[in-house]
């Protein structure tokens, strides 16, 4: 038998955050990662967000390292500009054809200086402002795209429509301009694809009742984002676009171009419109330095997620005021502002003016997407989203290509960054054949050792073109640094970064011994690791590194004053000099990883962690507390989907017994625990003793047994999984029942727990359906707070109401009243529409009663890792590290992490697994660099690092009651050299004397 | 010269306030060129001690500014700063620490404008405090004139 | 109230049944001093030891200070403060619970002997004491003061004066706890101009010699090298620089704050007699505030600057 | 040898007459921050009743901090290295009023450390030299005193150029050295008077009550490591905290640290009272500390007091009963206590 070809390489397509996540996962799971981007740089749509939900996290903030890490990944190819043409080949052997749109300007040269966009004379609509101001026609996406390289829009150059101007050309001092580029095609040989394209917001210009077309006062979100945002058009300040006046009052109109049929054709709930839109309503009130009235109507508010509910619960707290009502029409105002007339959830009729309307537009997918999805035969749902199974999420009707983010529905960053790593899983499952074949590595000389060698400096001040030597006197700076203590070397240089610096830098290094090296230029944050590499190259070690940020700093912020600019610059070198003098050479040390996980709960979500690692090879051990396998899903009927979960239940555990790599330890649970990343010991109770790299929680949730609505008093009431236990059994009563009331939020969303199940407003209108469509004639009533049935579960929301299920809304102060009177069970609820009380007996009372975390205390303490106020396991970050543990090689999947639907606990299973692979597949981890060690004779063991190390890093040694650093674990924040009362770790490259020498050199 | 300058420390954040820094050189956002930044990987590193020893060496002012809480690159280290901050920014002005010589901030890497704003209003601050006289080192008295 | 001889027998019994019982190895405890108003800590491991045991109201010392890394099991005889250092010790690890046995022992407060003498400038050759009342004899003289008009300063707002609740076991009738400190001269001298803060803080400290007594009678101080001996960097000049000796007294207040039982033992301590806890109450009173913490009260406490809130208000923070 | 009265109404101008003019710094017991020192005074702030200054005079002439010497770098020099040493000529000669004779004593064994035949420390050894110092008996010794027990008297006369003592009226004074005859000779105030009776019935009277001396024979005799292996050490030590009170309250005490402060123009050398009790003190550079733990450093002190002293200077003891260390000591170590131990 021939064997198939295997590419160890992967493309991505769509450089947002979920791309990125995919590109990063893959790349460190060994495999060569093209990311495809049609757009200058990536960053995608979250790169516009000013917050976000629920944290008010800076959007820009937390995505920024992420572009960095992207952007220098050595095994992630970026391919910006780019379109792909066509996808040939079958999973494992793909060939992707794509064209390289040119940029006009050369990346190896370009500096991001700036000069081009001053001299530039076409003004254009800025897309990354929404249209709200200007750029140039040769620009930046952002200030901090990645990579920060400029780029000529063709379209509106003057040089490159009409053949005149130039002026870009001209000034730039790095002769990066070349109007000569052109398109090239390439094929790329990839074993899969990820597709992760993303969506745009739904435009409401042909929402006509509503006047965004040609009312100034009505705006989209991602505008009013845009006016929010730091680096918008009015840096934060929140004005109306036509007359720049504050509003003084803000109305939100939530489900625009979502949850409609009628006037769009997008029955679906776009997911993150409530939660964006109490974001916005918080950010708006907290940028007014003034009472700013905010006012949201809704239909249901959609607050879903992992602490969702507290952040809505916190926007009503704030004042922000919650108006359950659709409004039809938006009518102008004369001197500005909107009038509303609407019907109040009491079926009043009434008219209210605000001074800004903003628009919460859904999600769409763009014609592009639909263009890419039919010409590469990829199945989508009726509007356009990919095509997916519960049980295998990320996986398309194609073999080998995936996708992620809302090209599979609409969602937000976490559950897009879960699908992204969970796509990363999926895709290289067929890879890990050729996993390493195609990835670089960089070889660095051994560094020379210079023990005991005094400092001798070598000091390279950059005149960045222009850019720092207009300003500051460069040459006076060289002299000053020159008289330094230990300064060797020291010059000038027209551009630091570039190539023949970096040799010169090199041989100046060989030539003239020199041991530390202090560049004053740009921003470390960008060019330090590239001086780092120039280093290691040089065979110096590249911690003997210091940069003075004497552009971003100094030129570029005191251009009016060079006087002084070059006093600071002469200080700012000093500060670096001084502290270089004091660094020393930082070792890396190699760890063993051993290439096993375990995954503790074998349910759902810790099957398929297992499975998944299966098949990029690595071992794992499954720990399950109960007799069998299948946890909670053992009592699910079928999915939102109606997938059947017994059947897929018992297809799992088959392919579970006979994978080799995987065994499973039935009624055992976790003993004691030693280790870190990489080495973990656990002792199961069962006495078998497991070393594992890494370890995945999915300990699962559960039901919660309600205490009201006569729960246990009265056979009739049940849960949601007692109800799909009875129909799995087929039970003759609920078969011949011909009433249910079904009533949601039992014991969710309630003062004591302040969240919200998420799946049981599906699960119910789930269960209606197929009550309904069995038995036709029963007769069903929904009593809920708000539907939450979001994505696309929205349609089984509609098609209960077209089957004739009640839906009845009841609000926390007026819960349904419960009892019974001989044989008969009597609910009485109050009907705001009616305004009357609805007076039932059902044959079947259904409660949806909450997920609850099973608390795991015990667990989290032995692993060192946090569990949340609800007893959910709490994330790295809420946003960006969904699955992962601020502790290095600890993951979570599942609803022990929050409760979520089928796909979501596979999509995260798989995540959980992909993220696993990226240490697991390292057979030797590099520690080590700028991390704390603890000085052992001025340690009392006091456990205050311990205490305050946020990576659970810094342990006591009971044998020897000192402190221990781990460097496997350690971030290398300081908060521990900070916290210790003797100074006892050192945080190094940050150490206490090389900072009191930066202290006293600039004073 | 007509006018008091102060000389002014600065402890950033890696992540947050030194990228908002970054930030306003790219917008071109000029400020007062008084201060001088020491990069801290975190507002966590921050050990009390180096506020003590700035002004101790005669600066004029200090000025931490890290992520915004929540938004710390490192989970928590800002949040631990914080609790620091608050008994040494209580201990230094009741012994009588002019509450102009002292800033504290959250910048997060987006804010170029509030960073422009803060160092501003930190600087014009510091300059109404006029020369830190009570919290510095006396001078060496080296008696130089003579030696020379 | 017990009798002085009373509660002293209680002390040696419990003393001697303990080292009987293998619960200790050592009992540290007080005894009298060589000359008149001291006393001596002792370290008891014989019966003749313990029968030098007495409870003094001129103890001057945290007895808890003995206890970071002392080999062995341990019991000592504790008064409310000592007890709750001692606490705070097995919180920071620097003992074991299992290795500390705590006879606690109620409170009246202890004397100021410097308020005594500045009382009676003659020189005092005897002293005799029992719960409220201290007897003074010279030569050819003698007189009795009030034990309250010479309480120590931290002893007249304690509020753990009887060791309750932490104690293995408690001698003594418990004592009512005072009113606590409620800084109201701290609170006066915040509305005071700058320059006065600085003179009343700066004049506490002007004739520190920078012995460290303060820091050595501590028992929170158990660094191995404490911030003022580093050398790399130099935290502190050595001289008797102001400043240096004033961001001394900052910084050791600072190192102090969340863990300071005010037990008054730095005071006691210092030869120069500097109120040094004026810059201790700076601070309790704003961990107190901010985060209603009172250290040394339970054994599973978490100090305030090991943890935080991320609600933590912090408004001065721009 | 003089014999000298000044009447109650003539102190003040005695006391003037005393810095010659304004020649030399007057030093006598006044109070300072309600804790009596020897101190640079007013002559009309000069206090006669008093047990002893709060901590001893030894500052006078060995102050806690002492600048030696200045240095700068002057590029435009070949030697661009230049030093100055400060404090050796600049102050105006003292003259101390009010010693009491222990302490007097307690100046002696230091001369002797700072000046000997070995070598020659110059910032003692000018303002030693120039001092005059007049003693002023004590009557009424504290409970804590015991100057008696180790070689000395209330009325001790050793390192003193004169004594005085308070009478009804006024002050007596008898010269005791050629240089105190010299200086005191004709000052204003002074009266001649025969008091040499008055003077050793209140000796007696005030020696009545004192300890005997104590012994130590055989701490003398016996070798150094014999006593620095007796097993008493570590009860003391049990208790000591290393505070280092009796160091810096210790008229014997002498030891010091050097250091340079710099800033960016040059830098200063001094030197500040040390502590043997402190951890820093004997730690090298390697992080070793040869006296690692309190029970050493503690050992060190009384060793250095009661044997080694006696072995350097001819049998003198090292402590000289002022009692400062035992009054302030917060744990009641009592030297007195040790000495017996040492001495088995």
């Amino acid at each position: 038998m021939a064997t198939k070809k295997v590419v160890g390489a992967a493309l991505v397509a769509g450089g947002g955050v979920a791309g990125m996540q995919a590109a990063l996962d893959l790349a460190n799971a060994g495999y060569y990662v093209y990311l495809v981007e049609k757009s200058l740089a990536i960053g995608g749509r979250m790169s516009q967000l000013d917050k976000t939900f629920p944290t008010n996290d800076c959007s820009m903030c937390i995505i920024s390292p992420k572009l960095v890490e992207v952007g220098r990944h050595i095994n992630i190819e970026l391919l910006t500009l780019t379109d792909i043409l066509a996808i040939d080949g079958a999973e494992g052997d793909f060939r992707v054809r794509v064209r390289k749109n040119p940029r006009y300007i050369d990346m190896s040269k370009c500096i991001a200086c700036g000069e081009c966009t001053k001299k530039c004379p076409v003004k254009v609509d800025n897309e990354y402002n929404e249209l709200l101001d200007k750029r140039k026609a040769i620009y930046v996406q952002y200030a901090q795209a990645v990579p920060l390289k400029y780029g000529i829009d063709a379209e509106k150059c003057l040089m490159l429509t009409k053949g005149k101007c130039g002026s870009c050309q001209k000034v730039c001092p790095a002769k990066a301009v070349d109007y000569g580029q052109k398109a090239e095609e390439a094929v790329l040989n990839v074993g899969s694809v990820v597709l992760a394209p993303g969506f745009k917001p739904y435009n409401p210009k042909d929402f006509e009742t509503y006047r965004y077309a040609d009312d100034p006062n009505v705006m989209t979100a991602l505008e009013f984002e845009r006016l929010l945002g730091a680096t918008g058009p009015t840096m934060g300040h929140v004005v109306r676009s036509g007359d720049h006046k504050e509003p003084q009052s803000i109305a939100f109109l939530q489900c625009v171009g979502s949850r409609d049929i009628n006037r769009a054709d997008n029955g679906y709930c776009s997911s993150v419109c409530c939660m964006y839109a109490i974001k916005e309503a918080i950010i708006a009130k907290e940028h007014a330095k003034y009472d700013l009235q905010v006012t949201v109507f809704y239909m249901d508010i959609r607050s879903f997620g992992k602490d969702f509910e507290r952040y809505y619960e916190k926007a009503k707290a704030k004042g922000i005021r919650f108006v359950r009502s659709r409004i039809h029409t938006v009518q102008p105002l004369k001197d500005g502002g909107v009038r509303f007339h609407y019907v109040t959830d009491h079926g009043q009729s009434t008219t209210e003016d605000f001074d800004l309307a903003v628009l919460s537009h859904g999600l769409v997918i763009t014609g592009e997407t639909q263009d890419m999805s039919r010409k590469f035969g990829l199945e989508t749902d009726k509007y356009n989203f990919a095509k997916t199974s519960s049980f295998s999420p990320v996986a398309l009707s194609r073999p080998g290509i995936y996708a992620c983010g809302v090209f599979t529905g609409p969602k937000d960053i976490p559950s897009s960054v879960m699908e992204a790593s969970a796509a990363a899983a999926a895709a290289s499952s067929k890879l890990s054949s050729a996993r390493g074949t195609l990835t670089r590595t960089v070889n660095v000389p051994a560094p020379m050792d210079i023990n005991g060698e005094p400092p001798r400096i070598g000091v390279f001040i950059c005149h960045c073109g222009i850019n720092i030597a207009s300003v500051i006197d460069v040459p006076k700076v060289v002299e000053f640094a020159k008289t330094l203590p230990f300064v060797e070397f020291a010059s000038n240089t027209m551009f630091a970064c570039s190539q023949d610096n970096q040799e010169q830098m090199v041989k100046l290094i060989k030539d003239m011994r020199l041991n530390r090296i202090v560049v004053s230029a740009c921003s470390p944050r960008t060019h330090e690791p590239l001086f780092m590499e120039t280093l290691a190259a040089a065979g110096l070690n590249k911690y003997l590194f210091e940069m003075a940020n004497i552009r971003n700093h100094d030129s570029w912020v005191h251009a009016g004053n060079p006087e002084e600019a070059t006093r600071k610059a002469m200080d700012m070198t000093e500060m670096a000099v001084a502290k270089a003098a004091l660094l020393t050479p930082l070792t890396e040390n190699v760890i063993d990883v051993d290439p096993t996980a375990l995954v503790i709960g074998g349910g759902v979500a810790g099957l398929n962690a297992a499975l998944t690692l299966s098949q990029q090879g690595f071992k794992s051990v499954v720990v399950e507390k109960a007799e069998k396998l299948g946890g909670i899903a053992n009592r699910i009927l079928s999915t939102s989907k109606d997938e059947d979960v017994g059947k897929y239940l018992d297809e799992l555990q088959a392919k579970v017994e006979a994978d080799p790599n995987i065994s499973v330890a039935l009624k055992a649970e976790v003993g004691q625990v030693e280790g870190f990343v990489g080495n973990f010991e656990t002792t199961l109770t069962n006495g078998e003793t497991v070393k594992h790299g890494v370890t995945i929680i999915a300990t699962g949730a559960l039901e919660s047994k309600p205490a009201e609505y006569l729960y246990g008093q009265n056979p009739k009431v049940l849960t949601h999984l007692e109800l799909d236990e009875r129909m799995k059994a087929r039970d003759e009563a609920v078969d011949a029942a011909r009433t249910f009331v079904f009533v949601q939020c039992v014991g969710s969303r309630e003062p004591e727990r302040m969240y919200c199940s998420k799946v049981c407003c599906t699960h119910t209108v789930h269960s209606a359906v197929h009550i309904k469509k069995k038995n036709p004639d029963a007769r069903i009533f929904v009593l809920y707070r708000d539907m939450r049935t979001y994505a696309q579960k929205e349609d089984l929301y509609k098609e209960a109401r077209d089957l004739g299920v009640i839906f009845v809304r009841y609000d926390l102060d007026s819960k349904p009243k419960v009892s019974e009177s001989g044989e008969a069970l009597n609910v009485e609820v109050h009907d705001p529409v009616s305004g009357r009380n609805l007076l039932i007996n059902p044959d079947f009372l259904v409660l949806a009663a909450a997920i609850v975390s099973g608390r795991e205390s015990e667990l989290a303490m032995k692993y060192k890792v946090p569990l949340d106020e609800d007893g959910w396991f709490f994330e790295a970050h809420q946003k960006l590290r969904p699955v992962d543990f601020a502790t290095d090689g600890m993951f979570m999947a599942g609803i022990c992490h929050y409760p979520k639907p089928m796909d979501e606990v596979v999509a995260q299973a798989q995540a959980a697994a992909a993220r696993a692979v990226t240490v697991l597949t390292q057979p030797k981890m590099t520690v080590g660099g700028i991390v704390a060690e603890i000085n052992q004779a001025k340690c009392s063991g006091c456990g205050v690092c311990v205490a305050v190390c946020p990576f659970s890093a810094v342990k006591i040694d009971e044998a020897k009651g000192k402190a221990a650093v781990n460097e496997a674990m350690c971030k290398g924040c300081g908060t521990c050299a900070s916290s210790c009362r003797s100074d006892a770790p050192i945080l190094r490259g940050f150490t206490n004397d090389g900072l009191f020498a930066q202290i006293a050199a600039a004073l | 010269m007509s006018e008091f300058e102060p000389k002014i420390v600065a402890f950033f954040c890696n992540w947050c306030t030194y990228g908002a820094a970054d930030l306003a050189g790219v917008s071109r956002l000029d400020y007062p060129p008084n201060f001088r930044v020491v990069r801290l990987p975190c507002t966590g590193r921050l050990n009390p001690k180096y506020i003590l020893e700035a002004f101790k060496r005669g600066a004029d002012g200090v000025w931490i500014s890290g992520c915004h809480p929540g938004d710390c690159h490192y989970i928590a280290g800002n949040y631990h700063a914080r609790r620091k901050f608050m008994l040494l920014h209580h201990m230094l002005e009741a012994v009588g620490l002019e509450p102009g010589r002292l800033h504290f901030s959250w910048i997060s890497s987006a804010e170029a404008n509030k960073f422009q704003e803060i160092a501003r209003e930190v600087v014009e601050k510091v300059r109404a405090c006029g020369p830190n006289v009570n919290f510095r080192k006396a001078e060496l008295d080296l008696g130089l004139p003579e030696v020379a | 109230m017990t009798s002085l001889p009373d509660l002293n027998q209680k002390i040696q019994s419990a003393a001697k049944r303990l080292l009987a019982e293998g619960k200790a190895e050592v009992v540290i405890g007080c005894r009298q001093g060589t000359t008149p108003m001291t006393v001596a800590p002792i370290f008891c491991r014989t019966e003749d030891d313990c029968n030098q045991l007495i409870w003094s109201n001129f103890a001057k010392i945290n007895l808890a200070t003995y206890l970071p890394k002392y080999p062995g099991k341990v019991a000592i005889i504790a008064k409310g403060c000592d007890a709750r250092s001692a606490v705070g010790q097995v919180v920071e690890k620097q003992i074991e619970r299992e290795n500390l046995y705590i006879v606690g022992v109620a409170c009246g407060g202890l004397v100021d002997v410097e308020q005594i003498q500045a009382r009676e400038p003659r020189p005092i050759r005897a002293a005799e004491e029992d719960w409220a009342t201290i007897k003074l004899s010279g030569d050819g003289w003698s007189s009795s003061l009030p034990k309250e008009d010479v309480l120590r300063r931290n002893c007249k707002t304690c509020v753990s004066r009887t060791p309750e609740g932490v104690a293995d076991e408690l001698i003594g009738e418990p004592t009512e706890a005072l009113p606590a400190d409620d800084y109201a001269d701290l609170k006066a001298l915040a509305g005071q101009s700058l320059e006065e803060k600085m003179a009343y803080f700066k004049g506490l400290v002007k004739n520190c010699l920078r012995c460290y007594a303060c820091r050595n009678a501590c028992p929170l101080c158990y660094c191995p090298v404490c911030f003022v001996d580093e050398t790399r960097p130099q935290w502190l000049g050595k001289s008797q620089d102001e400043m240096d000796t004033f961001t001394f007294h900052l910084l050791r207040a600072f190192h102090c704050s969340g863990r300071c039982t005010s037990c008054g033992g730095c005071e006691a301590a210092c030869p120069m007699d500097i109120k040094l806890r004026e810059f201790n109450r700076l601070l309790d009173e704003e961990v107190q505030k901010d985060w209603n913490y009172l250290p040394g009260l339970s054994w599973d406490q978490t100090p305030p600057l090991t943890t935080y809130r991320p609600d933590d208000e912090a408004d001065f923070i721009k | 040898m003089a014999e000298y009265i000044v009447k109650e109404n003539a102190l003040k101008d005695f006391f003037k007459a005393l810095t010659e003019g304004g020649k030399r710094r007057f030093l006598a017991p006044a109070e300072v921050s309600g804790k009596l020192q020897m101190i640079e005074t007013d002559p009309e702030k000069v206090s006669l009743d008093f047990g002893n200054t709060h901590q001893s005079p030894k500052s006078a002439f060995f102050p806690q901090t002492e600048k030696l010497m200045a240095f700068h770098k002057d590029t435009a020099k070949s030697d661009p290295f230049v030093y100055k040493p400060l404090g050796l000529d600049e102050t105006a000669p003292m003259v101390l009023f009010g010693l009491r004779p222990c302490d007097a004593r307690g100046l002696v064994v230091c001369d002797r450390v700072f000046q000997n035949n070995r070598f020659t420390d110059p910032y003692w050894k000018s303002k030693y030299e120039s001092a005059v110092k007049i003693g002023l008996a004590c009557h009424d010794p504290r409970p804590a005193c015991f100057c008696t027990a180790v070689g000395g008297s209330p009325f001790g006369e050793a390192g003193l150029d004169a004594i005085a003592f308070v009478r009804d009226g006024g002050l007596a004074l008898k010269t005791l050295s050629a240089e105190g005859g010299e200086f005191l000779k004709g000052l204003s105030g002074l009266e001649s008077a025969e008091i040499g009776a008055e003077l050793a019935e209140k000796k007696q009277a005030a020696e009545a009550g004192m300890p005997g001396p104590l012994d130590q024979s055989k701490v003398a005799g016996a070798a150094v490591m014999e006593i620095y292996n007796q097993p008493h050490w570590k009860d003391t030590a049990d208790r000591c905290l290393n505070c280092g009170t009796c160091t810096f309250v210790c008229p014997t005490c002498h030891c010091f640290d050097i250091q340079d402060e710099q800033n960016e123009k040059g830098g200063l050398r001094m030197r500040n009272w040390d502590t043997c009790m402190s951890w820093l003190y004997t730690v090298h550079g390697t992080g070793h500390n040869p006296r690692p733990t309190k029970t050493e450093r503690m050992r060190q002190r009384f060793m250095h007091k009661l044997k080694y002293i006696p072995m350097k200077q001819d049998g003198a003891c090292g402590c000289i009963g002022c009692g400062r260390c035992v009054t302030l000591c917060p744990v009641n170590i009592d030297i007195r206590e040790v000495a017996r131990q040492m001495n088995g």
